[in-house]
């Protein structure tokens, strides 16, 4: 972290950057912000830890429209955000000084609650630097120990990889964490019968509050105006006339995004509710994978995307019901 | 390269020599026939009727025991391979009748037709290669002008089976090269030689057996050759014999330089 | 629904066949090898369905003279196949139990030493039920 | 739930293409080969145009069954229209699929301008279809159980 | 709020046998918007749009829904008679209650039921409605015909009478055709080459024509009245200009193994060739594949016999891009290949050929001087069997299953010209029906039966089996006699179906015209459009529509030519105001739009907008409303939506839905 602060220093006093964008910690020892930083001065505040989880590139859309380059720290798996919204020229390539910053995998504090771990006043192991397996959390009710991976959000499990896909320079190494299959989820959902199926999903979507977290953290969704807020279609944000639109709304979301989609994760990391609303998007990615080729948003910046890409020979729609 | 065998009944009893014939060739090709275990007979017809059941099941079963052991099935036998390739059409594509016939066999898992159903000539050609089966003939045939008979139930109906141009077939022909030999064509190759009314109407099957016959003589066979035992016995049977009928496993053994061996073997069991 | 209607409509369920496809060009009985021994020729069998005289039909020699090559299943060129309505036709005289073509006591002297398994077999399915 | 003694009247729409698919159905229309009256259809100028949101509105709005007829793959009035038009409808298809929603009340049908017989015969099993699944609860409702 | 009026069509009893019209009008009155609504009989008619005018004016409508008959059929017809009366054409809509409801129902509750939805969703769709004004576009007043056959030439010579410019591109290296290949034409026995070759020499030395041979149409962009094509001029390998087509180098080419096209491979040419004798133009080209030249780097034996200098092996192929307003297809034809009819063995014997083959046999030009003689071995036949419908009527996937039309009077010649010419030869034809609708056409068959003694047999051929002599035995069925007969022939005609030039798919997708299952170019109406595409500015000329003979070609040239002619006339057209338009305030400016638009109407901005009072300067999607299509791909794509569709705006089919699940 000192290291980071350090070129972030650097680099503003050169003349490099105008700005840093990065994390700045929060009220508790579990939920650090992002934030921008314009002197040395103000980088006192910043972190960077396993609670970092937030993904920096969507916030470069409007410090692209700032006067001067901004220094932002992105993780490997935020790259591809990065990437893809340069593909669809959302953000300025000239604007950004990219650090890729390493990464461990990020931490879920709903994770170490549910292991029972409450008044939490401090935690340790967390640090980036630290090559602690455990965390270890002074409570109020006296120390605790968890193991890092056991509190790792559901994302690091299936992580794609160290490697920063587009970057200035990089500070610090990264871990392999992928220990679970990114589909496996996916292809337990499939397996069920169309009663479990939207019993499964019912269940899950009526928890929806329609707080609209999870568009706002998307890279993707990051319309000027989301259709949901626009007249256009007779939609524009309201009281739901129904329940039927809060599934609308899911299933539109996920499909304005496919194939656009760098399963980042930040959907379901920030859902208040705790829906699991990445197996939407990822089922999407696992349809065109296998449909029309494995292809992973923002893995590059000029490739086709499915939805506006075709073959001659692409699947029939009745293939899904073929499959059994 | 290892398959699923299915001899069937007549290569099993009465052309017991037409089997032996076809495994020592598959030996010396390299090819392990491994013979499914309590196969029951195909039935020789494939039941046309859209709501027979309990007698595609002895060919379901066959299909799925090769389904079982992931390989393809392997039969000699035309009416063998047209029957069970059928069936597992019927077990792939016809919804109905694979829910009826899963009902009954009572499977770990139900069978919807996986299994590859392959002719031995199919083999030859498809996985064997007959440029690859030349190289290992050490006996040509050379000089023997040979008829191909194709008969019926190898052709059609073509698309099921797509086995060959049901009208202008090449296969046999292809195998009679590369067996070394000459293949004379003419255009009764694929005309029926009515085996399966030979039961009854001899006078019938004769006639059709004898139009077959002059026809490849007119066009200079010497011999010919079949892929399907009915056809076989038919053709000896019902007409002077004019011409020589042989089945083609023989002659493969011949090419192979195994026939003799197997002579033996047979004569002595 | 009158018996005769049953059992045309029990062939054409049997058969898979849509006689009302056929455009009577003939070419069923330009292929069929056994044309000369039937007294239904291939390409009536699509009318004698139509016009539901099955009576005819199950008595007809032809049942029992057809080869079941599928020549003109291959060739018919309106998909209707004729060959599969003969078969139906046949399934209908079989499956009633006194009707079978081939009686038993009639077999040995039908035989012969080479005769192979599968001729005696496929003439059990074919005349038998 | 539907009372048990209503006779179940579906509500189906169908979006068909200017070009090929509307004309196909013109064509039944002009040849009289009929089906169900419980056929609405929409005319787009593509299937291209038929946005994923028109589909989900119909059921929100109490549709039992989605058809979408385009020109075939291939011979689209705008060459490619078709061709997004099957991705989309591909992916959407297997959404509605994975969320446990019977994916037999949606289909895609491509249906050319000379198709008629193939129009009509593609709307009689749909709407079979459609009787055969029942009214649509799921779509309907998955937020809150009724 | 819009003041809706609602006109109900009887059209006769088509509409009112089955629906309650004036229920429909009643129920329309119930909707919002709507102000006034009336049944009337004949809507189309003069009365009934006077109907419309006058409720305009009287009630101050803004806005129109006709219930009747496929808006294909009268959408027009509406919309004129509301811009006449002061209303904008775009605030009519259709709902279609004949071919739609009327005529696929029989119930008449039922029916009018559905159809008060479909008026309900047509009046849910008015509501929201505006005003477009059509654009207006140029006509380049050029035209291009794709193919060089009698279909071809006819059109480009009509139009280039009617004085704008015509070029025709022909894939071969001369234009002339399927025409030029037949020996005879039915029904009056006319030598083929003495009524092409004149029209021939006239596309050639009209002085509006510009005919490209041996070139092919490689790329077309832009739209009705204002087309942009390339077109590849392959190489000829001989310089056009120079060459005065004297023929020696055809003559000393020492290549000479490569088939004939133009004899359908029944003997061979050289590699450096002119196709035929009458050939226009009269410049040879050279056939890389055959040439030794080509092929090893020596010889160059033509060039050094020819003394105008014209060859050239450098020659390279030359892309020529040409402006046009409208364009003609014409790419003819050919026959089908009969790979998959083996049981006639056309694979295992000469002697049996295609009818199109035996026009080359009995050509005094082709493979044997005129002689009818068997191709295997010479000798002249005493038998001749021919046999209908090979192919065609197939519904299996062998064939095709429509009827090839022109067979049967074609063998009706074939069988009479042999009779005619060779009395002594026994002519046979196994025919399925006998087809013969056309002027004099009846009357020559029957002339072939009664005059010249051609033996008719109803029935199709299952066999032909080639005998050790080399005769064929053909194995038919005589359906009238109820007898299968064994026929020994010394050659079989095979009246084989035809099929679409397999080019026209590549080209219909250039054009955007649309294609039907069997590969004939659609018609923009079957009857009353017969001879346009539904792709403005594409006509359709010859068997490329649909089969046909000769006569009948000629006419629908001549159709197209007019169609073309009509349009070529006018000095600007109006555009489809349908087009996609996005709105800058919603636009993202990420690409998605443009990367699925077909016809590259899409391009980014950077422009100023004032987003609620902050001014910024935005990538944003600007839509060329000339190229724009109308197809909707982009507001799919879009995932801001901020690209609509004018005239089926989100909104507006939105409503149609609601109104329909209501």
């Amino acid at each position: 972290m000192q290291e980071l602060i350090n070129r972030a220093k650097e680099l503003l006093a050169d003349g490099t950057v105008a700005r840093v964008l990065g994390w700045k910690a929060g009220d508790l020892p579990y939920n650090p912000e992002p934030a921008y930083f314009e002197s040395a001065e103000e980088l006192k505040d910043f972190v960077y830890n396993g609670f970092c989880g937030a993904n920096l590139s969507k916030y470069m859309i409007e410090a692209s429209k700032l006067e001067g380059k901004t220094m932002v720290c992105l993780k490997p798996c935020d790259t591809y955000s990065f990437n893809q919204l340069i593909k669809e020229h959302r953000v300025d390539r000239e604007k950004a000084y990219i650090v890729g910053v390493g990464c461990k995998g990020k931490l879920d504090i709903e994770k170490i609650k549910k292991q029972g771990i409450k008044g939490i006043e401090s935690i340790q192991g967390a640090e980036i630097t630290d090559d602690a397996e455990t965390l270890t959390i002074q409570t109020l009710y006296g120390e605790k120990t968890c193991a890092y991976a056991d509190a790792m959000l559901e994302r690091c499990h299936v992580c794609k990889g160290k490697e920063h896909m587009i970057f200035d320079e990089q500070i610090g190494e990264s871990k392999e964490t992928k220990d679970a299959e990114r589909f496996a989820e996916v292809e337990r959902i499939e397996a069920m019968s169309p009663e479990e199926k939207f019993a499964y999903f019912q269940s899950e979507l009526s928890k929806c509050i329609r707080c609209n977290a999870c568009r706002n953290a998307c890279p993707a969704c990051s319309c000027r105006k989301c259709v949901f807020d626009s007249n256009k279609f007779d939609s524009s944000q309201k009281a739901n006339v129904d329940s039927f639109e809060e599934k609308m709304f899911h299933i539109i979301r996920a499909f304005h995004v496919a194939g656009r989609c760098t399963d980042c994760g930040e959907c379901s990391r920030v859902c208040p509710q705790g829906i699991p609303l990445h197996l939407f998007n990822r089922k999407f990615i696992k349809d065109i994978d296998a449909l029309y080729g494995e292809y992973q948003a923002g893995a590059d910046t000029d490739s086709k995307a499915p939805l506006t890409n075709y073959t001659f020979e692409d699947a029939e729609p009745s293939i899904v019901g073929k499959r059994g | 390269m290892k398959y699923s065998y299915y001899p069937g009944c007549t290569l099993r009893t009465k052309a017991k020599d037409l089997d032996a014939y076809a495994r020592a060739s598959a030996e010396a090709l390299g090819i392990e026939l491994i013979e499914i275990e309590d196969w029951q007979c195909c039935g020789g017809v494939y039941p046309l009727g859209s709501d027979e059941i309990a007698t595609k099941l002895s060919s379901v079963r066959a299909l799925a025991a090769a389904k079982e052991k992931n390989q393809s099935l392997v039969t000699m036998c035309s009416a063998c391979h047209h029957v069970i390739k059928r069936v597992n059409d019927d077990m792939k594509n016809v919804e109905d009748i694979r829910t009826r016939a899963n009902n009954y066999m009572e499977l770990d898992e139900p069978y919807a037709g996986e299994t590859e159903v392959l002719h031995f000539l199919e083999v030859l050609r498809d996985k064997v290669g007959f440029d690859e089966l030349k190289k290992k003939v050490t006996n040509p045939l050379t000089g023997k002008k040979i008829g191909a008979y194709y008969g019926c139930l190898l052709l059609r109906p073509s698309k099921l089976l797509s086995f060959d141009d049901p009208e202008n077939p090449r296969i046999i022909e292809d195998f009679i090269r590369a067996i070394g030999a000459e293949p004379v064509i003419y255009p009764y190759r694929n005309e029926c030689c009515g085996g399966y009314i030979s039961l009854k109407e001899k006078e019938m099957s004769k006639n059709m057996c004898e139009k077959i016959m002059e026809s490849a003589e007119g066009f200079g066979a010497e011999m010919l050759i079949t892929a399907c035992p009915l056809c076989l016995y038919n053709l000896n049977k019902s007409t002077g014999a004019t011409l020589p009928v042989v089945y083609f496993t023989e002659l493969l053994a011949e090419a192979l330089g195994v026939k003799d061996e197997v002579k033996k073997e047979v004569q002595a069991s | 629904m009158s018996s005769e209607k049953k059992q045309a409509e029990m062939i054409k369920e049997i058969s898979g066949v849509n006689p009302l496809k056929c455009m009577k060009c003939g070419k069923c009985s330009a292929t069929c090898p056994s044309y000369n021994e039937m007294d239904i020729k291939p390409h009536q069998f699509v009318s004698y369905v139509i016009n539901e005289d099955i009576e005819s039909l199950v008595n007809s020699k032809s049942l029992w003279k057809c080869l079941s090559c599928f020549a003109c299943v291959e060739r018919c060129p309106r998909d209707v196949k004729p060959g599969k309505l003969i078969d139906a036709a046949r399934q209908v005289v079989v499956r009633q139990r006194s009707q079978d073509y081939l009686k038993a006591d009639e077999i040995p002297e039908l035989l012969d030493p080479e005769l192979p398994q599968q001729l005696l077999v496929s003439a059990f399915r074919r005349y038998r039920r | 739930m539907p009372l048990e003694n209503k006779e179940f009247k579906p509500k189906i729409v169908a979006f068909c293409c200017n070009w090929c698919s509307y004309a196909g159905a013109d064509l039944a229309g002009s040849s009289r080969l009929t089906y169900p009256a419980d056929v609405k259809i929409i005319r787009v100028p593509c299937s291209c145009r038929v946005n994923p949101m028109f589909i989900l509105r119909a059921f929100e709005k109490g549709a039992d069954g989605v058809i979408m007829c385009g020109c075939h793959p291939g011979d689209c009035h705008y060459s490619t229209g078709n061709y997004y038009a099957r991705r989309r409808m591909t992916l959407l298809f297997s959404m509605l699929d994975y969320l446990g929603v019977e994916n037999g009340r949606t289909r895609v049908e491509w249906v050319s301008a000379a198709e008629g017989v193939k129009f009509s015969e593609t709307m009689n099993s749909f709407v079979e279809k459609i009787y055969s699944l029942g009214e649509n609860v799921r779509l309907g409702d998955l937020r809150c159980k009724s | 709020m819009q003041r809706i009026g609602v006109f109900v069509c009887h059209c006769g009893s088509n509409i009112a046998a089955t629906v309650d019209v004036s229920k429909v009008a009643e129920m329309a009155l119930m909707e919002p918007g709507v102000v006034h609504a009336e049944d009337y009989q004949y809507m189309c008619s003069e009365a009934g749009q006077a109907k419309i005018a006058a409720a305009i004016q009287e009630k101050g409508l803004t806005g129109i829904v006709v219930c009747s008959c496929s808006p294909r059929m009268h959408e027009t017809t509406f919309r004129k008679a509301a811009e006449r009366a002061g209303l904008n054409p775009y605030m009519v809509e259709i709902a279609n209650i004949r071919e739609h409801c009327s005529w696929i129902h029989k119930d008449m509750e039922e029916a009018t039921k559905k159809a008060v939805i479909l008026m309900r969703a047509a009046v849910a769709k008015v509501n929201l409605n505006t005003p477009l004004q059509a654009g207006e576009s140029r006509v380049t007043k050029r035209a291009l015909v794709i193919g060089g056959g009698i279909a071809g030439i006819q059109t480009a010579l009509d139009i280039a009478d009617a004085g704008y410019e015509v070029d025709i591109v022909e894939k071969t290296p001369s234009i002339g055709g399927r025409m030029s290949q037949l020996d005879k034409t039915f029904p009056t026995l006319d030598c083929s080459a003495c009524i092409l070759t004149p029209k021939m020499v006239e596309a050639s030395a009209h002085e509006k024509i510009t005919i490209y041979t041996y070139s092919e149409v490689e790329k077309v962009s832009g739209f009705v009245g204002d087309f942009t094509v390339d077109i590849r001029k392959k190489a000829r390998s001989v310089d056009m200009n120079k060459c005065t087509g004297c023929g020696v180098c055809q003559e000393k080419c020492p290549s000479k193994k490569a088939p004939s096209e133009f004899n359908r491979g029944l003997n061979t040419r050289s590699a450096i060739y002119t196709p035929f004798a009458q050939a226009i133009p009269n410049v040879p080209v050279i056939d890389r594949e055959a040439c030794i030249k080509f092929k090893t780097g020596k010889c160059g034996i033509c060039s050094k016999v020819c003394q105008a200098g014209a060859i050239d092996y450098e020659q390279k192929d030359e892309i020529i891009t040409e402006k046009y307003g409208a364009i003609v297809v014409a790419t003819g034809f050919d026959t089908i290949n009969l790979e998959k009819y083996d049981e006639y063995a056309y694979s295992q014997s000469k002697d049996v050929i295609t009818s199109l083959e035996l026009e080359r046999v009995m050509n005094a030009a082709g493979p044997t001087h005129g002689h009818l003689e068997r191709l295997s071995d010479g000798k002249a036949p005493k038998e001749i069997v021919f046999i209908q419908c090979v192919g065609s009527r197939c519904a299996d996937d062998r064939g095709k299953p429509y009827c090839s039309k022109i067979c049967c009077m074609y063998t009706a010649k074939h069988a009479m010209l042999i009779r005619d010419k060779y009395p002594d030869v026994n002519v046979t034809v196994f025919y399925i029906d006998v087809r013969t609708p056309g002027k004099n056409f009846d009357e020559f068959y029957r002339r072939a039966v009664e005059q010249y003694g051609v033996n008719y047999i109803k029935g199709q051929v299952g066999k032909v089996i080639p005998q050790p002599d080399g005769k064929l035995l053909v194995q038919g069925s005589d359906l009238l006699d109820n007898r299968q007969i064994l026929k020994e022939a010394d050659m079989v005609v095979l009246a084989t179906a035809i099929e679409p030039n397999p080019d026209v798919r590549k080209i219909a997708t250039m054009l955007t015209a649309s294609i039907d299952t069997n590969n004939f170019l659609t018609e923009a109406h079957a009857k009353l459009r017969p001879v346009e595409s539904p792709t403005a500015g594409i006509f359709l000329s010859g068997v490329c529509q649909g089969p046909k003979d000769i006569p009948e070609t000629v006419a629908q040239a001549g159709a197209a030519a007019v169609k073309a002619i009509g349009l070529l006339a006018k000095d600007k057209l109006m555009t489809n105001p349908c087009t996609a338009q996005a709105d800058i305030l919603l636009c993202n400016g990420c690409s998605t739009c443009e990367n699925v638009c077909p016809y590259g109407a899409i391009t980014y901005e950077d422009k100023e907008v004032n987003d609620h009072g902050i001014r910024e300067t935005r990538r944003v999607a600007v839509v060329n409303n000339a190229l724009c299509q109308g197809c909707g791909a982009c507001t799919v794509a879009c995932p801001s939506g901020a690209m609509d569709l004018q005239g089926f705006s989100n909104r507006q089919i939105l409503a149609e839905v609601d109104a329909i699940c209501r």
